[in-house]
């Protein structure tokens, strides 16, 4: 077992607790913060698996940015416990039962059934991480230009619909 | 030298975790940070496969990166509309639980 | 940004910004609605005329072409290809023409649901453009179907009491001959391994017996878009339910989708079939020419009257056509134009006047011109240029196609062009008598009753003028200097002509 | 390219003008037309046209200067397709001249006339606006009349041809609004309708000829096409030219499609003098003519030209003689001179034809003046009457000033209506005295030396039918014309109003002096022995000098006096009385009432053309299109059958024998079902999701089971 199995067992290991930790706490606080940290634990995956803008991008943008949007939320509104009912108790264990099948399932077909797609390894410690940056770019500015203008029309018409529904002027709807 | 398996294993684990998640909390902003999850599950198995044919090709591929960029960009735009819209709903209902927003039960 | 800054993208897919704009402005704010649908296709006229300027004439070949791969999956070969030649740059110009002045008309005609009416109308715009641009056979029929939806509903929620009706039988009967057209296209395309009609037609390999029957598939849509007798009977509804911006595009443009799908498909595609086909075709077109005269004489209603004419005027554009030489395809372009230009001038002015009396019943009028000298004398202009006076450009186009039907090698008669003649005979009958009871003789019981209601008929104001007068330039510019036209047409057609294996 | 360079020397650059200067007159009128006075958009008006006089004066010197060789002008690119090639290019030759200045020329005089007449038109009518409308439409008259005589080619004189019959509709159907008595109704705008349909008839026929041409010789310019022409089978020249006559019979107005002329004496009598009887009505003789060498390659078709002229001029003479509205009169002598013309050019006399042309545009524009000044004398008459009683009845009426419109319709075209106008109207007696001598051919007059070559022409070509024909036209002519004025200015007045006529002023009368000093002196163009006409037209067309025979002369003036004598035996020697029937109605009987109902012809063509028409139409439009087209095939069988398929073939039939069983149990199945998947719809999102995730989870199971 490399040593980097074992990091990635690790790391592997943290991500689903924290996943979990997010599933089970009662408050929406503790919640947000272990997503946070299960973001961070996916972001070293990318950087991992040679992907350092990605990695950063989900640092800023989802740890940052969007987690400290839910913060907020949950603390303006006070949310952060709920009673503890059901209205459709048997829904609940349905869906635990049919995930934990789902698990099994995807596992057995990975690991029993499934041939070994190929082996992931970890970027060179001396990898020009500022070339491989500036390819992407160009990839991204190129061939992807038409879907970066529009999920830039997409954000736009996302900050305005939240606007809109913000505001207290309901005049014109 | 991590079997690309081992990655999808863990993305299908985190995956289901969020689905859990949304069909087992009330919490409609538990429910939404567990979408979150499922993204980010999604977007690991598109790094990751982005890397192994990267390793198979040799040469720098970068649509499964820039794939999740956008997902990113998708998602962010998502939790502004949202939670706006849970906002608007609590101000309206002074509730988050989703299961009282069953207007549409027919 | 290359392939946004391309001319003819830009041509098309300009009014989605003014439709993008729209959605940003408050649906109570009517003006500023229609200042911005009208700045839209403003803008789209100048790119066009911008277009035109780049336009080479003496080029037969595509030219501004856009062209990418779109779908290329399972040996489809689907291309986004956008091209623009001598036979589509003057529909390409009308279409960005008439739509501001269609918009322009709508000012006091549309009040209710102004945003979603110019949303449609933009919408359309974009269609058409698309139709007359489109270069490959998929994205054809995807604009093709497109400019059905917008119309659907500018007949469905701002006609007239039938709407519903209208709208819905427009639509079917054009997805009826679209289907056939789609399963052609489908052939063509996997036949051909490609659905660019500039490959497709320089690969001419479709065998003669095959040709046959996709060439009656395309005509079908075609025809019945025209529309061809006798496949007429839904234009009549469409035209006297919808609104007037609608009634001025659907004859000023989409029934040209219909002439100008038998000008860029049929007749080089399928050049042994049109051939043999043209005898048929110019009976069905002079049958059309007389039938539409004669009926649209004995109608009471003075927009189903301009709705039957066209079905006359198309009549001739198809005689030009088929008549396969140089001066009748030439001239039926051009009369695509004119009737463009005239019966949408003719339905404007209706709709001025019914905007007015609120109703199209010819007997109630009658003396108008006592009462509003500008608009009967503009009126006059128009009926006159429709049935063809010298000097005005109906007469370019009708002379031109008569004269090319009656020495046609393909039509191999000239009965059928002097059938047509008389139909110029009939034109004067039926105008004249539209212009007599609605403008001449002694004043009709409508003056009065509009005067109960208020101060009575008025004339033209400064905006229906500014409506209007743009189109008379140009009616008067073709009937006395088509020359310019001619030149933009010319090479083309005669590359067209040279193509088709005349005996 | 305004102006080519290439254009020989002399004033042949002006040519364009032509048309420019009534072209600007009627834009001038139009744009600031609506602050002058009237006066000064006469004034306009006449200038525009007196400007093309002027023009066409010096193109004629400058083409005599040049020795008469023709000219071409040209001036833009018209249609250029393919081998069609068309140009907007005049020609200048000495026919061209001719009729340009014939056409400004009494173009203008008649303009002048018209301040006056206008003036007094639109106070009788209450419609003062109108009198710029008129100077428009009279302009652009002018305009469209010199495209078709200066035009060089076949279409440009179409295009003119066109034109003239739009102005002509426009201005039959100026005062649209009433008949011609003033009443409300649709006769004037109908007769508008009718003149232009009749002329779009004919048109076919040109268009027709035009096709043939240009597929036959390539070529619609005239050297052109008369240069191939000697190169193809007369069967081609021959269905040419007589699809070209039915031009001429719908504009000249010959049989079978001279309905129209009579109806445009509806139209102002301005307007009937200038367009119905001088210029636009000879524009087919001119066609003949310019196609000379066309129809000197085909007797066969110049002998149906000439039947058809001589045929009409007797017809239509027979029919003058039974009409009592001054300008019918004039209306079928009309008819009946172009059929001299049209029979003249028919057998190949075309100098006789034009010579008869240019006299007749003098004498008959001075008599149908003659008769608006008679006209207008009566309404003044009729209006100083009304006054009278209006002021006797007493000053409470004030406000119904037209009263006396409905008390009683007057009409002061009626001939039974006026008598003894000599007296009260001196001038114009002797203006008309002069046209009709003019016009019953006597000698000096103009007319007499026109018609005469005609007829010597006949002889010597030997249509010796034609010759008859005419010749007993021409004593109708006189016979009809004395009538007319024994009826109109002797005897006593039968109507107050032709008591109390009162004469016109200056500016009609004088240019009526004008006219009438060439109606005198019009013979001199063309003198036997000198042949000026002649001479200057050899240049363009092959003719040869008429020869004066003293027979033909003496037989013909013979004729005419014959003719005035016995309607001075019917009309003259006992006038007529108020309310007495016309003389000639019991010795002739029903020939009287034929001539008197211009034998029926009118009624004959609603029977068999107009009628049908309608009908046939109305049967399409009702029947054939909407009832069995639209309602019955789309909305009944087309709808219908899809509305029967969907809902009575697949829901009962299909339902009752087979699958009804299996459908009864899917039925009571799917009812209880879904009463246990209420409760799984329960409207919760979440449960939606449940189920997605069950799918999910099964579809994997299937997967690894597989």
């Amino acid at each position: 077992m490399s040593l980097e199995l074992i990091f990635f067992l690790v790391l592997a290991l943290a991500s689903v607790v924290t996943a979990f930790g997010m599933l089970l706490s009662r408050n929406a606080i503790y919640s947000a913060l272990y997503l946070v940290m299960n973001f961070i634990t996916v972001a070293i995956f990318y950087l991992m698996l040679g992907a350092p803008f990605i990695a950063m991008a989900q640092i800023t943008v989802y740890a940052g940015a969007i987690m400290v949007l839910f913060l907020f939320v949950i603390m303006l509104l006070g949310a952060e416990r709920l009673p503890d009912t059901q209205v459709l108790p048997y829904q609940k264990w349905l869906a635990r039962v049919l995930a934990f099948i789902l698990v099994v399932e995807t596992g057995y077909m990975l690991l029993v059934r499934g041939k070994p797609q190929g082996e992931i390894i970890p970027p060179e410690a001396s990898a020009n991480m500022v070339d491989s940056l500036r390819e992407m770019g160009m990839t991204l500015f190129n061939e992807y230009l038409l879907p970066f203008e529009v999920t830039s029309v997409l954000l736009l018409v996302a900050m305005v619909g939240a606007i809109v529904l913000i505001r207290k002027d309901k005049k014109v709807g | 030298m991590i079997p690309i398996n081992y990655y999808i294993i863990l993305s299908a684990v985190l995956f289901t975790i969020g689905t859990l998640g949304v069909l087992t909390r009330r919490n409609a902003l538990i429910i939404f940070m567990s979408v979150e999850l499922m993204l980010n599950a999604a977007n690991l198995a598109f790094v990751a496969f982005a890397r192994a044919r990267e390793i198979a090709t040799g040469q720098p591929l970068f649509d499964g990166q820039i794939f999740v960029f956008f997902v990113i960009a998708v998602a962010a735009a998502e939790v502004a509309v949202g939670l706006a819209l849970i906002v608007e709903i609590f101000k309206s209902k002074r509730s988050i639980d989703v299961d009282q927003m069953s207007s549409m039960k027919g | 940004m290359e392939f946004l800054l391309q001319p003819l993208t830009l041509l098309t897919f300009f009014p989605l910004v003014g439709v993008l704009v729209l959605l940003f402005i408050p649906s109570d704010n009517k003006n500023a609605l229609r200042w911005t649908a009208l700045g839209a296709s403003l803008v789209t006229f100048g790119i066009s005329l911008w277009v035109l300027a780049q336009f080479n004439a003496s080029n037969v070949d595509l030219q501004l072409v856009a062209r990418y791969d779109w779908i290329t999956v399972a040996g489809w070969n689907i291309q986004y290809f956008l091209g623009l030649d001598g036979l589509s740059i003057l529909l390409v110009l009308l279409t960005a023409f008439l739509a501001p002045i269609s918009i322009l008309s709508t000012w006091t005609a549309v009040e209710e649901r102004v945003k979603d009416f110019m949303l449609f109308f933009l919408l359309l715009e974009v269609g058409m453009m698309g139709v007359f641009l489109a270069q490959d056979l998929f994205l054809f029929y995807i604009f093709w179907e497109f400019t059905l939806v917008p119309m659907y509903f500018l007949i469905g929620i701002w006609g007239g009491p039938r709407r519903i009706y209208a709208a819905v039988k427009f639509f079917l009967y054009t997805m009826a001959g679209s289907i056939l057209m789609l399963l052609a296209i489908l052939w063509l395309g996997i036949y051909g391994q490609t659905f660019s009609v500039p490959d497709l037609i320089a690969q001419a390999n479709v065998p003669a017996n095959i040709q046959w029957w996709l060439f009656l598939a395309f005509a079908a849509a075609f025809a019945i878009k025209v529309p061809m007798w006798p496949l007429h009977s839904w234009l009549p509804d469409a035209h006297v339910e919808a609104p007037t911006a609608g009634s001025v595009i659907l004859a000023g443009v989409l029934l040209k989708m219909g002439t100008y799908g038998f000008v860029r498909f049929n007749l080089p595609l399928f050049p042994e079939a049109s051939v043999r086909a043209a005898p048929w075709i110019a009976l069905l077109a002079t049958i059309g020419i007389l039938y539409g005269a004669m009926v649209s004489y004995a109608q009471k209603d003075v927009k189903k009257l301009v709705a039957y004419s066209s079905v006359s005027h198309l009549g001739f554009v198809m005689l030009g056509l088929f008549a396969m030489n140089e001066q009748g395809v030439a001239g039926a372009i051009l009369q695509m134009i004119n009737h463009g230009l005239s019966t949408g001038a003719l339905f404007l002015l209706v709709g001025m006047i019914y905007e007015q009396t609120h109703t199209r019943e010819m007997k109630v009028y009658g003396g108008l011109w006592k009462i509003t000298p500008v608009f009967g004398s503009i009126m006059l202009i128009v009926s006159l240029s429709s049935m063809g006076l010298p000097g005005l450009n109906g007469f370019v186009g009708e002379f031109t196609i008569l004269l090319g039907a009656f020495g046609s090698k393909s039509i191999g008669t000239n009965v059928y062009a002097i059938l047509s003649a008389l139909g110029v005979i009939m034109a004067a009958v039926y105008i004249l008598y539209m212009f007599q009871k609605m403008f001449l003789g002694p004043q009709g019981e409508i003056v009065d009753e509009v005067k109960k209601h208020g101060h009575g008929i008025r004339d033209l104001n400064l905006r229906e003028l500014v409506t209007i007068v743009p189109i008379l330039i140009f009616i008067f510019w073709i009937g006395l200097y088509p020359k310019p036209f001619f030149d933009l047409m010319a090479p083309a057609v005669a590359h067209l002509v040279g193509m088709l294996p005349i005996p | 390219m305004l102006f080519s360079e290439a254009t020989p020397s002399g004033f042949f650059f002006l040519a364009p003008w032509l048309v420019f200067a009534p072209v600007i007159g009627l834009l001038i009128n139009i744009i600031f037309g609506g602050r002058f006075s009237e006066k000064v958009i006469g004034t306009v008006a006449s200038l525009a046209s007196g400007a093309s006089f002027i023009v066409s004066v010096l193109l004629a010197w400058s083409l005599a200067a040049g020795g008469g060789h023709a000219v071409s002008v040209p001036f833009a690119e018209w249609m250029h397709i393919g081998s069609l090639e068309l140009d907007w290019t005049f020609r200048v030759d000495s026919l061209s001249t001719t009729m340009m200045l014939v056409v400004s020329g009494v173009g203008t005089l008649i303009h002048i006339y018209a301040i006056g007449y206008m003036h007094e038109d639109v106070r009788f009518k209450n419609d003062l606006g109108r009198f710029r409308r008129f100077f428009v439409f009279l302009n652009l008259f002018i305009a469209a009349m010199m495209i078709l005589v200066s035009g060089d080619s076949y279409l440009m004189l179409f295009v003119g041809w066109e034109g003239v019959g739009l102005c002509s509709f426009l201005l039959i159907g100026f005062w649209y609004e009433m008949d011609t008595l003033g009443r409300p109704s649709w006769a004037n705008s109908n007769a508008g309708n009718k003149a232009f349909i009749t002329n779009r008839v004919g048109d076919f026929g040109f268009l027709i000829a035009g096709f043939i041409m240009f597929w036959a010789f390539g070529s619609f310019q005239f050297d052109e096409v008369f240069e191939a022409a000697r190169t193809v089978a007369p069967g081609i020249i021959v269905a040419i030219t007589l699809f070209m006559l039915i031009g001429v019979a719908g504009k000249s107005a010959q049989i079978p499609l001279y309905v129209w002329l009579p109806d445009a004496m509806a139209g102002p009598t301005p307007v009937s003098a200038l367009i119905h009887a001088a210029t636009m009505v000879t524009a087919g003789v001119y066609l003949v003519t310019r196609s000379a060498e066309l129809y000197m390659l085909v007797p066969q078709a110049q002998y149906i030209v000439a039947m058809t002229g001589a045929v009409t001029a007797l017809f239509a003479a027979t029919i003058a003689v039974g009409q009592y509205d001054i300008k019918k009169v004039l209306a079928y002598s009309t008819i009946s001179q172009l059929g001299f013309m049209v029979a003249a050019v028919g057998m190949g006399a075309f100098v006789a034809g034009m010579f008869h042309l240019v006299t007749h545009a003098f004498f008959k524009a001075l008599l149908f003046l003659s008769a608006g000044s008679v006209i207008l004398g009566l309404e003044r008459g009729h209006h100083h009457l009304a006054h009278a009683q209006h002021d006797d009845h007493g000053k409470g009426r004030k406000g119904k000033k037209d009263s006396h419109h409905e008390d009683e319709v007057f009409d002061p075209g009626d001939m039974r209506n006026m008598g003894g106008l000599r007296k009260t109207m001196p001038v114009t007696f002797w203006l008309y005295m002069i046209g009709t001598l003019a016009l019953a051919g006597i000698f000096p007059f103009a007319g007499f030396w026109s018609k005469d070559e005609i007829l010597a022409d006949a002889l010597k070509e030997g249509f010796t039918g034609v010759y008859w024909l005419l010749s007993i036209a021409a004593f109708f002519t006189a016979f009809y014309m004395g009538r007319q004025i024994w009826m109109v200015f002797f005897g006593e007045a039968r109507h107050e109003a032709a008591a109390h006529a009162e004469e016109s002023p200056r500016v009609m009368t004088v240019p009526l002096m004008v006219l009438a000093f060439l109606s005198v002196v019009g013979g001199a163009l063309n003198l036997p022995g000198m042949h000026t006409l002649t001479l200057w037209l050899e240049h363009t067309i092959e003719v040869h000098a008429g020869e004066f025979v003293m027979s033909v002369a003496v037989i013909s003036t013979l004729l005419a006096l014959a003719a005035i004598l016995l309607s001075w035996f019917i009309y003259g020697r006992d006038p007529l009385k108020a309310g007495q029937p016309d003389p000639l109605k019991k010795p002739l009987g029903f020939l009287f009432t034929g001539m008197e109902n211009k034998w029926f012809v009118d009624e004959g063509y609603f029977a068999i053309v107009i009628g049908p028409f309608k009908r046939i139409s109305q049967f399409l439009a009702d029947v054939i299109d909407w009832r069995f087209w639209h309602d019955f095939v789309h909305d009944t069988v087309i709808a219908g059958a899809y509305n029967w398929f969907s809902n009575i073939a697949l829901n009962r039939y299909a339902d009752q024998q087979g699958i009804d069983a299996f459908a009864n149990w899917l039925g009571s199945a799917t009812k209880s079902l879904s009463a246990t998947m209420r409760r799984v719809q329960n409207g919760f999102v979440r449960s939606y999701a449940l189920s997605v995730l069950l799918g999910v989870v099964l579809i994997v199971g299937y997967l690894i089971l597989k």
